[in-house]
């Protein structure tokens, strides 16, 4: 019979101080960020979209190698003699032309492995996480300047390079051949 | 009774509200009663095995965190202990105190969840909404520190990613002064109601030696009666030198090791971690967090098991290395897909809502059961 | 000439017709695609396991039969409780007596357990060693 | 049935106007199937949540497939789910709107190389109206994506004839 | 009690079955037991009045990848031959002493005989052996797939020479 | 009367009746449901620290309306293994018992749809279609769920009925009627007159009544609580467990119809609390269109005292849903049988000794 | 034919066409459903007749709680769906003999009864005088009632209890 009573007591007793609880939070003002029109104050740290800063990019793949789910697609060109490609902003001397940097961001886990082995600091990430998409080819970004035909044009230069370069020393070759043959006939 | 109800099969699962994620019931029920549970599993199986397979050392990191997504920090914590007993490594001093502060915050965001989620399954949907805002506040924190707000990759063989931000401890015990009261205003609005102790008490009761037997460990275990956690008992890192208790079952309400009791010392447990938190960052030294973080992880041939005590209970990694700079083979002993497997015993004889009521006090996370 | 239920047929009638309209305007705007998935019965995604139209638990019964008996003393009751006051304490006693044989119906029924929701035994979790002896002795 | 679905070839202001109304009334009120798959659904969570509140937007959960209008893929979608999500999907009433949500589900993510057990993309059983990459995504993040959703939306026509 | 001392115990117990206690260069060492046994040394390690092994701590299966690597010409390669291993760790939780037991068996024939009457743990853990490395532990009261749907037929998906499928149920498995 | 009124006006009473039907249907329930789905979000939100519904309209008060233009162009899906012709009428089942409810309810003293001698009891009576429409939708969906749902909903609907019967049996022991205007226009006066306080009742009685009455509107607001499934007696539409109960399979202009019935039986059953205890559409403190001299004010002020009470109940029900776990099946009986009865029970006993005072 | 007969042959075809369906469904639960207007029916016939006290009783004690106890009852049956009623000629020819009886004593009644019509005279409500009669003539036959239902009560607990 007491417990009987002490239930009914302990029921109201408690749902009473629950309702409290609740009563003083109708009157405490609303955590909520009104997100469109009031954007979040996010961290110096911050982890979203990857960005390339193709100027200092050196094409090393150092970046495509450290990632852990090979979202990174990096090819690259030497660059032909008396090109001149600049340098990077901490002082390295570019020597390839990057004719492909994409990144599929939409296999990247933004764990940040690719931005510590980065010689040059130009793959970073930023605080853009507004990037939602209706096609999911367009989360595959192509961080080259270049347009596809200066990219044909750069692998072609560096075929033809190649290819001057492999006639040069070939003739160089014939050339030392036929002078050693010409020695052997003397 | 004369009239013997046919016997009805209910998919609980893997779409369902309280499953927690994709776990998938098959209840055998005879009107309200449960006769028989099968719990179905896989739903979420993402290969980590196979992945960790596949990486080098450094990048499992960021696939640890991936598999109890709520426990991320503890998750790296337990697979870089393994990692550096394999490669003998010592690491600074600031850097196990950095670990054990993200660590206990970590517990405290995850016991949150787990509260949260559990008030919602009873059928409280306040309490949840609390308690992800008292989390929210953890997250913050978590990503002033590494730049993420779920998922970290942080912690790393030999140190940490980066050193703590400047504000960090000032706000941690900011968060610290926040936090105590709410504690205080969940066990009274969900925690003594009557209601959820008519709900929860007497039910699932789990014995001691049962627990054992079916490897239960965490706060599962310690609500049985059991006074063990890998962090006094097999103490890893820098736990010795910290001053906290075990909360354990009492069956204050009911009987010891029901859902109750599992519920109440996950409350307790915030109560110890906050305290652990507050005596690390008052002893915190100062250091260099990043000067033993090998280029090359590449360990000797062996293999090794470490555990660590995680949110949810002992999470152990098996790694045997072959010599290479990829493991041979790393197998995760997942607290939750142990303490999962107890629940076709536990919920026989009670009734569907008493199902809801002991999955959510088990605490799964499906990403780790299913790995 | 209408009477007070007639009114209420009116309302009953309205609710009906509400309901039908309703469905039907939306019937001009909603789209209809059925596809064999979506015809299936809805179990969490999952394929349905025999029918739910099985022999049901019997509590229920139980609990719209005793139902049905206080429903019907409690009809009773209401004719009493319009004129009992003329009666004085004599009409009171009546139906005091009418109501305490439903308490003691109600009291044995609690006394015998029927209120409760009969549950089966929970069944009791133990570790079995015996087992052990004998996989350790099988030679 | 569907009396005046899609029976209307010609744009006249009455049918522009209704549009307009009943496009408004479904981007308004995206009730979401809540189901949550992994990591992705606690960031779906606490996008429901106090700090975020998915309610100000109109959505809010429901349990049963028959009553939602979105279904947002949350995480990791495996081959063993994924057959019960295109059920889901099925079980949802016209019109139905998808959201994929972070990296698993918009192409396998993290999980795309040797990921034996897990669906390369949940655009492989069900098409997806808007992709939220992130891994997980910002709450934030979630929300422009329903936001794209809902301008995705505006544009539709419910009553005139698809080309 | 030091894992060499539970060896001496082990030894006197089981003669035969203990077939060698392996050193490991770094991390653990670990005793290795005949697979066929096991059920019998893991009764007797939890029976036993001073060693009391009552708790499970870990199953874990894994593939040794030792047999003969043939290399197909489009990459992939398979194994022909090896064995599997699978580790148990023990734990008393009131002596607090531990040990590794470990078992070797021909991928060919992968029987090991299941501790599961003795941990229930070991339970799952099994199946998820048998699922993902398709170990076959002989007694197991319910051995089927576990994490892979029960319809999978493309094999052990974590032992190293497993090949994805093309498709399941209609759907392209490979990115 | 408006009811004269409009009998006058259109010169039948057939077309009256119609009219007076449809008037709490288009000038209360509707706007009424709309309203307070709305108030139900915003509360919750309020009470979790966030803010609901704010970007349909100013601080989202168009949401409601968006919802129920979106459910219009749903499709109606009726699996193949439904009971067809069940699955259709279920929802019109609901909606007509929780509807009917409304002809015996006074919303001021010159509208009322139907002055029944036995308001109340017809009440309670009309409201058994609704569990057979529950019932109905449960069984023809041919889903577990849904079944269990409605067997849940129909016992706890048929178990509270009692407490409630009993409660409504003190009432009529006090004032001899349970005609809901009579009942009301008895409470007259300032609020001392109400019910809760005794009643007309005078001297020792009065005294003696009210911590008796108070018990009476305890209990029976816990039933009617139980009465529209609203937590923490919510468990025939338990999310956690049974997906959302008995109308799991419905989807669209049936599922709104379902919730309709919902939020229209929420404002009943605060009605009939109102009514029986709180002075129904009585002012607490006397009407302005008296000291105006206005009289056709005291209709509308009326109402909307009523709507003001009423109102507060189902707040206070909302407040109790966002603050309370839920129970389970056999507690929720257990709460019935041996809590709520017997109280009433004696509660009963000893109000009918008072009034014999 | 007035209005009032035009709603009296309303229900009264709710009630008999109901009915028949109750009888003649092979599905059970229909059978229970149609019960529902059958009753509903029924309520309206006594309201026609002003027994507005009878008219809520069969709302609450019928729809309420019989036909909820009917369909439980239903529910607790093996295979509702296909029921197979089975019955053979043996129990037809009784049956067809019962019946005969039965349709021509009512048949008999009917003709033989000399029925006068009353102008109808609308009461307020019936209850009072049913609680005066309860009170004076049929106490003791109230007090009996009380214990009948409690052994109906008894009865039913301890039938389900086995």
């Amino acid at each position: 019979m007491k417990e009987y009573f002490n239930n009914i007591y302990l029921a109201f007793s408690t749902i009473f101080i629950g309702m409290m609880v609740t009563f003083k939070h109708l009157f405490v003002p609303a955590v909520t960020i009104q997100y469109p029109n009031v954007k979040p104050q996010l961290p110096s740290r911050e982890r979203n979209r990857l960005y390339v800063n193709m100027d200092d990019c050196i094409g090393c793949d150092q970046c495509a190698r450290a990632c852990p789910v090979n979202c990174i697609e990096i090819e690259t060109v030497k660059s032909i003699p008396g090109e001149d490609l600049g340098q990077t902003t901490n002082g390295k001397r570019k020597a390839l032309w990057v004719t492909k940097f994409d990144i599929d961001i939409a296999k990247c886990f933004y764990c940040e492995l690719c931005v510590f082995p980065c010689p040059t600091d130009c793959i970073y990430m930023t605080d853009v996480y507004e990037f939602s998409e209706f096609e999911r080819d367009n989360l595959i970004y192509d961080f080259v300047p270049l347009t596809e035909e200066e990219r044909i044009e750069k692998k072609e230069n560096h075929e033809k390079f190649m290819a001057e370069k492999a006639a040069q020393k070939e003739a160089e070759l014939k050339a030392k051949e036929s002078k050693n043959n010409s020695q052997d006939k003397k | 009774m004369a009239l013997k109800t046919e016997e009805m099969t209910l998919n609980l699962g893997p779409q369902h509200p309280s499953t927690h994620g994709v776990l998938r019931l098959e209840l055998k029920l005879d009107g309200e009663f449960i006769v028989d549970v099968i719990p179905h599993i896989g739903y979420l199986h993402r290969c980590f095995e196979k992945h960790a397979e596949a990486m080098t050392y450094p990048q499992i990191i960021p696939y640890t965190d991936r598999m109890d997504y709520l426990a991320s920090m503890y998750n790296e914590f337990g697979y870089v202990v393994t990692v550096e007993k394999l490669l003998g490594l010592e690491v600074p001093e600031r850097v196990e105190y950095i670990r054990v502060i993200m660590g206990e915050l970590q517990r405290i965001a995850s016991h949150l969840v787990a509260l949260g989620t559990y008030g919602a399954d009873i059928g409280a949907i306040t309490p949840f909404l609390f308690c992800f805002r008292d989390r929210e506040k953890i997250l913050s924190l978590f990503e002033m520190t590494s730049g993420a707000r779920l998922l970290y990759n942080y912690i790393w063989i030999g140190g940490v990613a980066r050193d703590l931000p400047p504000d960090f401890l000032r706000l941690t015990k900011e968060f610290i002064v926040y936090f105590r009261p709410k504690i205080k205003e969940l066990n009274d609005l969900l925690t003594f109601n009557k209601i959820f102790i008519e709900r929860t008490a007497n039910i699932g009761i789990l014995p001691k030696d049962v627990a054992v037997n079916y490897g239960i460990t965490g706060p599962m275990l310690r609500a049985s009666g059991m006074k063990w956690d890998l962090r006094k008992d097999d103490t890893y890192s820098v736990y010795n030198k910290f001053d906290f208790d075990i909360p354990v079952g009492e069956g204050r309400m009911g009987t010891v090791g029901d859902c109750w009791d599992r519920y109440f010392v996950r409350i307790l447990e915030m109560e110890q971690s906050l305290k652990i938190i507050e005596q690390a960052i008052n002893q915190i030294p100062d250091g260099d967090v990043t000067s033993a973080i090998p280029k090359r992880v590449k360990p000797p041939v062996g293999q090794v098991y470490v555990r660590v005590e995680n949110p949810r209970g002992e999470l152990g990694y098996f790694i045997v290395s072959d010599g290479t700079l990829n493991p041979k083979r790393i197998k995760v002993r997942a607290p939750s897909f142990v303490n999962l497997a107890v629940i076709s015993k536990l919920c026989n004889g009670h009734m569907i809502a008493d199902v809801i009521a002991i999955l959510g006090s088990i605490d799964i996370v499906l990403g780790e059961v299913d790995r | 000439m209408l009477t007070e239920f007639g009114k209420i047929f009116v309302f009953i009638l309205v609710a009906i017709f509400f309901v039908t309209v309703s469905v039907f305007v939306a019937k001009l705007l909603r789209p209809s695609r059925p596809t064999y998935e979506k015809q299936l019965t809805y179990e969490c995604g999952e394929d349905t396991i025999g029918s739910p139209w099985v022999q049901f638990n019997i509590r229920f019964y139980v609990v719209a039969l005793i139902f049905l008996i206080f429903d019907v003393e409690i009809v009773l009751l209401i004719p009493w409780a319009y004129v009992y006051k003329t009666f004085g304490i004599g009409g009171y006693l009546v139906g005091a007596i009418f109501l305490i044989l439903l308490g003691l119906g109600m009291a044995y029924e609690w006394r015998k357990g029927d209120l409760e929701w009969s549950r089966p035994p929970l069944p009791k979790l133990k570790v079995n060693k015996k087992k052990l002896f004998q996989i350790e002795k099988s030679e | 049935m569907g009396l005046l679905d899609k029976q209307f070839a010609d744009n006249n202001i009455i049918i522009t106007k209704v549009d307009d109304l009943l496009n408004w009334a479904r981007l308004s009120s995206l009730w979401q199937i809540g189901f949550g798959l992994a990591c992705c659904a606690i960031e779906m969570m606490a996008t429901s949540a106090s700090h975020y509140d998915f309610d100000r937007f109109g959505v809010i959960p429901r349990p049963s497939p028959r009553q939602s209008d979105v279904i947002i893929v949350s995480g990791t979608v495996t081959l063993k789910m994924a057959i019960r999500i295109k059920r889901l999907y099925e079980q949802m009433p016209d019109p139905k709107y998808v959201i994929s949500m972070g990296s698993c589900s918009n192409c396998g993510g993290p999980y795309w190389e040797h990921g034996y057990h897990v669906l390369k993309g949940v655009d492989r059983i069900i098409p997806v109206d808007v992709y939220v990459p992130g891994c997980p995504p910002r709450p934030e993040a979630l929300l422009e994506g329903l936001m794209k959703l809902q301008e995705k939306i505006r544009h539709e026509s419910l009553v005139k004839k698809s080309a | 009690m030091t894992e060499k001392e539970i060896f001496e115990i082990l030894k006197e117990k089981f003669c035969e079955t203990i077939i060698e206690f392996v050193e490991a260069e770094a991390g653990e060492n670990y005793i290795k037991v005949n697979p066929l046994e096991i059920d019998k040394v893991c009764s007797f390690l939890f029976i036993d009045n001073i060693l009391q092994f009552d708790s499970l701590m870990n199953l874990s299966a894994v593939d040794d990848a030792n047999g003969e690597k043939k290399t197909e010409e489009d990459g992939s390669f398979e194994y022909i031959g090896g064995t599997l291993s699978v580790f148990y760790h023990l734990e008393s939780t009131d002596k607090r002493h531990k040990i590794t037991l470990g078992t070797t068996v021909e991928k060919d024939k992968p029987d090991v005989v299941s501790v599961t009457d003795v941990w229930e743990h070991a339970n799952w853990h099994e199946r998820e052996a048998f699922d993902l490395l398709g170990i076959n532990f002989l007694n197991h009261p319910d051995l089927r797939r576990i994490l892979m749907p029960y319809d999978w037929d493309a094999g052990y998906p974590l032992r190293k020479d497993y090949k994805d499928p093309d498709y399941y149920q209609g759907m392209k498995v490979p990115y | 009367m408006i009811f004269d009124f409009f009998t006058k006006l259109t010169g039948s009473e057939i077309s009256a009746s119609i009219i007076s039907a449809l008037l709490p249907l288009f000038l209360f329930v509707l706007p009424f449901a709309l309203i307070a789905v709305l108030l139900e979000r915003k509360v919750s939100a309020h009470i979790q620290d966030r803010l609901g519904p704010m970007r349909v309209g100013y601080h989202g008060i168009l949401q409601t309306l968006a919802d129920i233009l979106k459910l219009i162009q749903k499709e109606d899906i009726i699996a193949d293994s439904n009971d067809k012709p069940l699955f259709n009428i279920a929802p019109v089942l609901v909606f007509a018992g929780s509807y009917a409810v409304f002809a015996a309810i006074p919303f001021t003293s010159s509208y009322i749809g139907s002055n029944i001698n036995l308001g109340l009891f017809y009440i309670i009576g009309i409201s058994g279609i609704v569990v057979i429409g529950i019932l109905m939708a449960g069984w023809a969906s041919n889903n577990k769920y849904t079944l269990l749902g409605a067997m849940r909903s129909a016992a706890q609907l048929i178990s509270y009925e009692i407490p409630t019967l009993m409660i409504v049996v003190t009432i009529l022991m006090i004032t001899g009627t349970l005609n809901l205007n009579e009942l009301t226009e008895m409470q007259s006066g300032f609020f001392w007159n109400w019910m809760i306080f005794g009643g007309q009742a005078t001297g020792i009685a009065k005294i003696l009544l009210i911590p008796f009455m108070i018990v009476g509107f305890v209990v029976i607001y816990i039933s009617t609580l139980a009465e529209v499934n609203r937590t923490p007696f919510d468990i025939s539409e338990a999310e956690s467990e049974l997906v959302s109960g008995y109308h799991t399979e419905y989807s669209g202009m049936k599922f709104a119809i379902f919730f309709l019935a919902e939020y229209a039986n929420m404002f009943a059953v605060s009605a009939i609390v109102v009514v029986l205890f709180f002075g129904g559409y009585l002012s607490p403190i006397g009407y302005l269109g008296n000291t105006l001299g206005l009289p056709w004010l005291i209709p509308v002020e009326q109402l909307l005292w009523f709507t003001f009470k009423g109102v507060a109940f189902v707040l206070v029900q909302m407040w109790l849903r966002w603050t309370l776990p839920r129970l389970r099946v056999d507690q929720l009986m257990a709460i019935c049988w041996k809590y709520l009865i017997p109280i009433a029970f004696v509660n009963l006993l000893i109000v009918g000794l008072i009034t014999l005072i | 034919m007035t209005v009032y007969d035009i709603i009296f042959y309303l229900f009264a075809l709710i009630t008999v066409g109901s009915a028949f369906f109750v009888v003649t469904l092979r599905n059970i639960v229909y059978s229970a459903f149609f019960l529902l207007f059958t009753l509903f029916g029924v309520a309206g016939l006594f309201v026609l007749l002003s027994a507005d006290f009878i008219a809520v009783v069969q709302l609450v004690i019928y729809v309420g709680a019989i036909l909820v106890l009917l369909l439980f009852g239903v529910m607790l049956t093996h295979n509702i769906t296909q029921v197979q009623i089975k019955t053979g000629t043996l129990q037809i020819i009784p049956s067809a003999i019962a019946v005969l009886i039965l349709a021509f004593s009512l048949i008999k009644i009917f003709l033989n009864t000399n029925w006068k019509t009353v102008p109808l005279t609308v009461q307020s409500s019936s209850v009072e005088g049913l609680g005066v009669l309860l009170l004076n003539q049929y106490s003791v036959v109230f007090e009996l009632i009380g214990i009948l239902l409690l052994i109906a009560l008894i009865g039913a607990a301890s039938m389900a209890r086995r």
